[in-house]
């Protein structure tokens, strides 16, 4: 038996493969495809204070290997979670890290002390990177100054292990990720999407409401990759890698880059039971090669 | 990888036929080697369209009909784009990986005279909802409009459950115009079902409102995933933003503020 | 007929198809494919004032709908070319417009006032965008006192059309183009190619011997439309769109999206006919939607 | 979307035949609607891949045999991945699409003697150069090395044109052991040409260097175009960086530096 453990800041996860925020729901949308407990973590849709409608519609456009979406950050706010949501995550045997967003920095404080006392969430990951809204979200995580204030306060207000969540729409992502070691984060994770556009040549429109949106899938990973590479050259704390992922091989690659734990987004869309295939395909990895922990596997590439 | 856990299935069911209509749309006949779940009219599957790389994503597409006996599904399908394209090349034997079943399907609305009314590729969830509604020993009636008489294939199966009305665009078979100026619109209905282009299905609804009449609609909402995950494929309702792959893709359409 | 017809600084192009730098060679490698001459442009591959290796092999992965290069400048420096090839393109009646790179910015302006004086080169394209050289390159288009510098320094020094190429590995790619602006440029091209890496897993080492390169392809189409769209809205001066160009429904694309022109890149690989293909398709699309002017497209767009 | 003008060509070729030689290698044929160009032993052609999403750029493939008579040219290929697979999958009648000629073919060198070092699917281009080398009245000898029995195929047609020494790694056909420790290898000869893994023409170039007998290698280069526009394909030689896809994939061992 291979051993899968890997450690983000204080929480063990059970094995480094997770589910991208705002791809997998509450992890309960996906209960008839595969048993949710047998993943390392599932991170959650954005949470934000107060209930929001997200962007209108379409909010979505198919790319080469890829996909836009502008969803926004449709949520029924922080209370309906906790109210609603949170007591039904513990029938199942993973972690649930819940996504944190805002429009201010006092709104992030806020989510954030909410979720703190929740005693079956054991982290959140900090949303500074959601390209889908006017206010707050990638702002955040493309200036420098603002990103390490919201980090900041919410290191302040957040006891338990914190993920800052970083945008790939910068000119050196490594120095959001040092911002973000310095402030306290025990972990980062990326890429969130690319800022992208889609247009309907015929109709001569945007494809998009909201006419710019974010760009995922495969389409992105080569681009992940070299920024998870960047970040785990730079920083001490692990890197959460994602961007693109779609199988065992693409995970190796990112671990090998650099990365402690993977998180799967847009491909459950096309195969909803992938992230556990991709599970399957790690151990048979780790077996043909002689791994006998995966945590051997971060930071493993040759050069 | 057939995977059958719980209610929505991810499955590769087996082509047993393929065949055109006409220039653009075709039937696909699918075997599933399970007992087919309970599947209801205005549900759909998500297909994966294979070796066409521009088709990244899987593409929706209602039921048509439905045989638990033989475990078969038929799809009517409008070529409309590359994977569309891929999926009227399928020849018998190959296998095509689907989750389903998806979404909302149409209710059983109170009354016994119904009219169905669609447009192009919208026929295909009123023939499945024709029989739902026929065995419940309901009086139905298709009203269907096309643009012209060459996208027009044989319909008889719909008129096996009721009568049939037909309007082209050009006039070049049944009555002339849109379905929306049909006069069997003005007969007095119980509930309308409707599905085809959007701008069709608003006036059926506002008709329907203005007499009165329930009216469901169902939406062909671009869709991410299919099973309420992304809420990509978002429908402004008076409830706030609503999944069509959830709780549609069939909405009442009063709730709708389209 | 259709007028195809566009300008792009003190440069009249026949029609706005033209094929990207380190693409096309110099044109005369695509001579059996196709009749080179009725391509709007053909952009050179780059020109640095010394001769120059590249960068070892293996120089390019592929990735989904896309590649990685690392090719670096390889070419045999601006005096070769002076002597041995830009004798050869008075052949054809189409424009060469040289892609002018450098460390320093003396290189660049020694390469440009070289190239000033060539009668039948009527522009180029200063290249501060390359990511796969060690210095100069990219790091002239990434930071906006270095990108300030160098274009400050060649528009003294040339006297023709100069088009700045810009870096998409940036936070605001609008503030480079509005400093282009500034400077003086005449237009701004977009984009280079997208900092990236890939891993073999297998053997643990990266696919390319100088780890990251640069993606193109259809993979980052969406990211340049969002860039093309961004950059013109803010500026006054053409844009010339590019990335991931592959059919005429794409040049539509740019074109509504805000640029006056395009590049076809990568495609040409795949298929070396591609841009007249294109260009084809571009007259039948005008003709199907009424337009008799193509520049009637540039930003045509309705939001 | 056939286009033949100068020497260059973008055509697509008919499959007139495609079968497994073993469970990895199979052969391709296929026919143009033209007069076959001029082509040599060591060049090769860009296929297309259609239908598979994985396969973005060509794929580099040598000519394995020519018949200028029925138009015909013979593909030998492994199963690598993604796009050899979609490859051994083609069905005679399909349409692939090919750039060639490409490259610089094998040389004719000075002398009567020449031995064809071949490992694995890098049979393919030699046997073309056998045939050629046949016609031009010389004595060749080829050494082929497998993995093992399993890899190997009917090699008659080979033999038509020589003799033939086999190893495999494991013993299980011909000698064991690997081709560079054959006994054949000692011989006099005019001219060394080979073509397969990397690691074994390394050796042969440098047994060929030592004893100054003249050796050409035929490298598979990973190439982004094919044609000489993107510089991917960059060989380290004594002239500087060369492109395999125009100075190669054939070069003279002593230039090249690796
Ligand atoms: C719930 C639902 C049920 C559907 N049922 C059927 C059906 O029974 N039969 C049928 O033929 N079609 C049905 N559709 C529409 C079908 O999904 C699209 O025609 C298909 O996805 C187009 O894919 P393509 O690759 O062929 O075309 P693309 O190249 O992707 O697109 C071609 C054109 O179709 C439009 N289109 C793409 N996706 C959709 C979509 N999801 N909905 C509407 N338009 C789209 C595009 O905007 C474009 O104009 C349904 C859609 C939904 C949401
Ligand atoms: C000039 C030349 C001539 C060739 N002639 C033949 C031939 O006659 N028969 C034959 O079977 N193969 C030949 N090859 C190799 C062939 O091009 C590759 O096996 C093929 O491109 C792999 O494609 P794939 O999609 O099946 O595999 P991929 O999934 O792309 O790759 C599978 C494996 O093959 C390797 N590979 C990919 N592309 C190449 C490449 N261009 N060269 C070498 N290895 C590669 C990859 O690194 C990977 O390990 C030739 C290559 C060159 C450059
Ligand atoms: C439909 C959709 C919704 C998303 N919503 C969120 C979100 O709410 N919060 C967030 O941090 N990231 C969100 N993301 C970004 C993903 O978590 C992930 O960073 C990105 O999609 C790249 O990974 P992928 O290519 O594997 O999908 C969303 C992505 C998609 C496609
Ligand atoms: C093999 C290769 C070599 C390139 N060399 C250069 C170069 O010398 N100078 C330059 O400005 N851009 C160079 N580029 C970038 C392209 O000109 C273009 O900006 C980029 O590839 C995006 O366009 P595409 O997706 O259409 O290829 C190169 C791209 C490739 C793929
Ligand atoms: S399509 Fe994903 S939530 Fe409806
Ligand atoms: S493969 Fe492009 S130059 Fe050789």
């Amino acid at each position: 038996m291979v051993d899968l453990e890997v450690k983000i800041g204080g929480i063990t996860l059970k094995n480094p493969v997770t589910t991208a925020s705002g791809c997998f729901g509450y992890g309960l949308e996906y209960t008839d495809f595969l048993d949710i407990s047998r993943l390392g973590a599932i991170f959650t849709k954005a949470t934000t204070g107060e209930p929001r409608e997200g962007n209108p519609s379409p909010r979505m456009a198919e790319t080469p290997m890829g996909m836009i979406n502008s969803v926004g950050l449709q949520n029924k706010g922080v209370d309906h979670f906790i109210e609603h949501i949170y007591p039904h995550l513990s029938a199942y045997d993973t972690h649930f890290i819940v996504n944190v967003s805002g429009s201010t920095v006092e709104e992030y404080v806020e989510v954030a002390s909410k979720i703190d006392v929740l005693e079956k969430i054991p982290g959140i990951e900090l949303n500074i990177s959601c390209p889908n809204v006017k206010e707050g979200g990638m702002v955040f995580g493309t200036d420098p100054v603002s990103a390490r204030k919201v980090i900041r306060a919410v290191r302040e207000a957040y006891h338990k292990t914190l993920i800052v969540k970083l945008s790939p729409n910068v000119t050196s992502i490594k120095d959001f990720a040092l911002i973000a070691q310095e402030e306290g984060a025990d972990s980062v994770s990326l890429i969130n999407t690319l800022l992208a556009m889609a247009i309907d040549a015929e109709r001569r429109k945007p494809l998009i409401a909201r006419i710019t949106g974010g760009l995922s899938g495969p389409a992105v990973k080569p681009i992940a990759l070299r920024m998870v590479w960047e970040v785990a050259q730079a920083v001490e704390i692990p890197v959460i890698g994602l961007g693109g992922i779609s199988s065992a091989t693409d995970v190796i690659e990112f671990m090998l880059a650099g990365a402690t734990a993977v998180q799967v987004g847009t491909a459950n869309f096309i195969d909803p039971a992938i992230s556990l295939k991709i599970l399957e395909g790690i151990i048979d990895y780790m077996e043909r090669h002689g791994f006998s922990s995966v945590k051997e596997l971060t930071g493993a590439l040759e050069i | 990888m057939n995977q059958i856990i719980g209610k929505k299935r991810i499955e590769d069911l087996e082509v047993t036929g393929n065949k055109w209509l006409n220039e653009d749309y075709f039937v696909l006949t699918l075997r599933s080697e399970e007992i087919l779940p309970d599947i209801r009219a205005g549900q759909f599957t998500q297909v994966k369209v294979e070796g066409s790389p521009e088709t990244f994503l899987r593409r929706p597409i209602s039921f048509y009909d439905v045989h638990p006996s033989s475990r078969e599904i038929r799809l009517l399908i409008r070529k409309a784009g590359a994977g569309t394209k891929r999926l009227s090349a399928l020849n018998k034997g190959e296998k095509v990986n689907m989750i389903y079943p998806l979404g909302r399907p149409f209710s059983l609305l109170e009354g016994n005279r119904f009219l169905l009314v669609g447009g192009g590729v919208g026929l295909a969830p009123l023939y499945l909802l024709g029989k739902e509604l026929h065995r419940a020993g309901k009086e139905i009636v298709f009203l269907f409009g096309f643009r012209s008489a060459g996208q027009l294939f044989d319909l008889s199966q719909f008129k096996d459950l009721g009568e049939l009305y037909l309007t082209t665009e050009d006039g070049s078979k049944g009555e002339k115009g849109l379905v929306t100026g049909h006069p069997v619109m003005e007969q007095g209905w119980d509930a309308i079902y409707t599905c085809g282009p959007e701008p069709m299905m608003k006036v059926i609804a506002a008709v329907a409102a203005e007499k009165g009449v329930p009216c469901e609609a169902s939406l062909e909402t671009l869709m991410g995933c299919g099973f309420g995950a992304c809420l990509c494929c978002a429908v402004e309702t008076v409830h706030g933003m609503q999944r069509a792959c959830v709780e549609g893709p069939v909405f009442n359409t009063k709730e709708l503020l389209w």
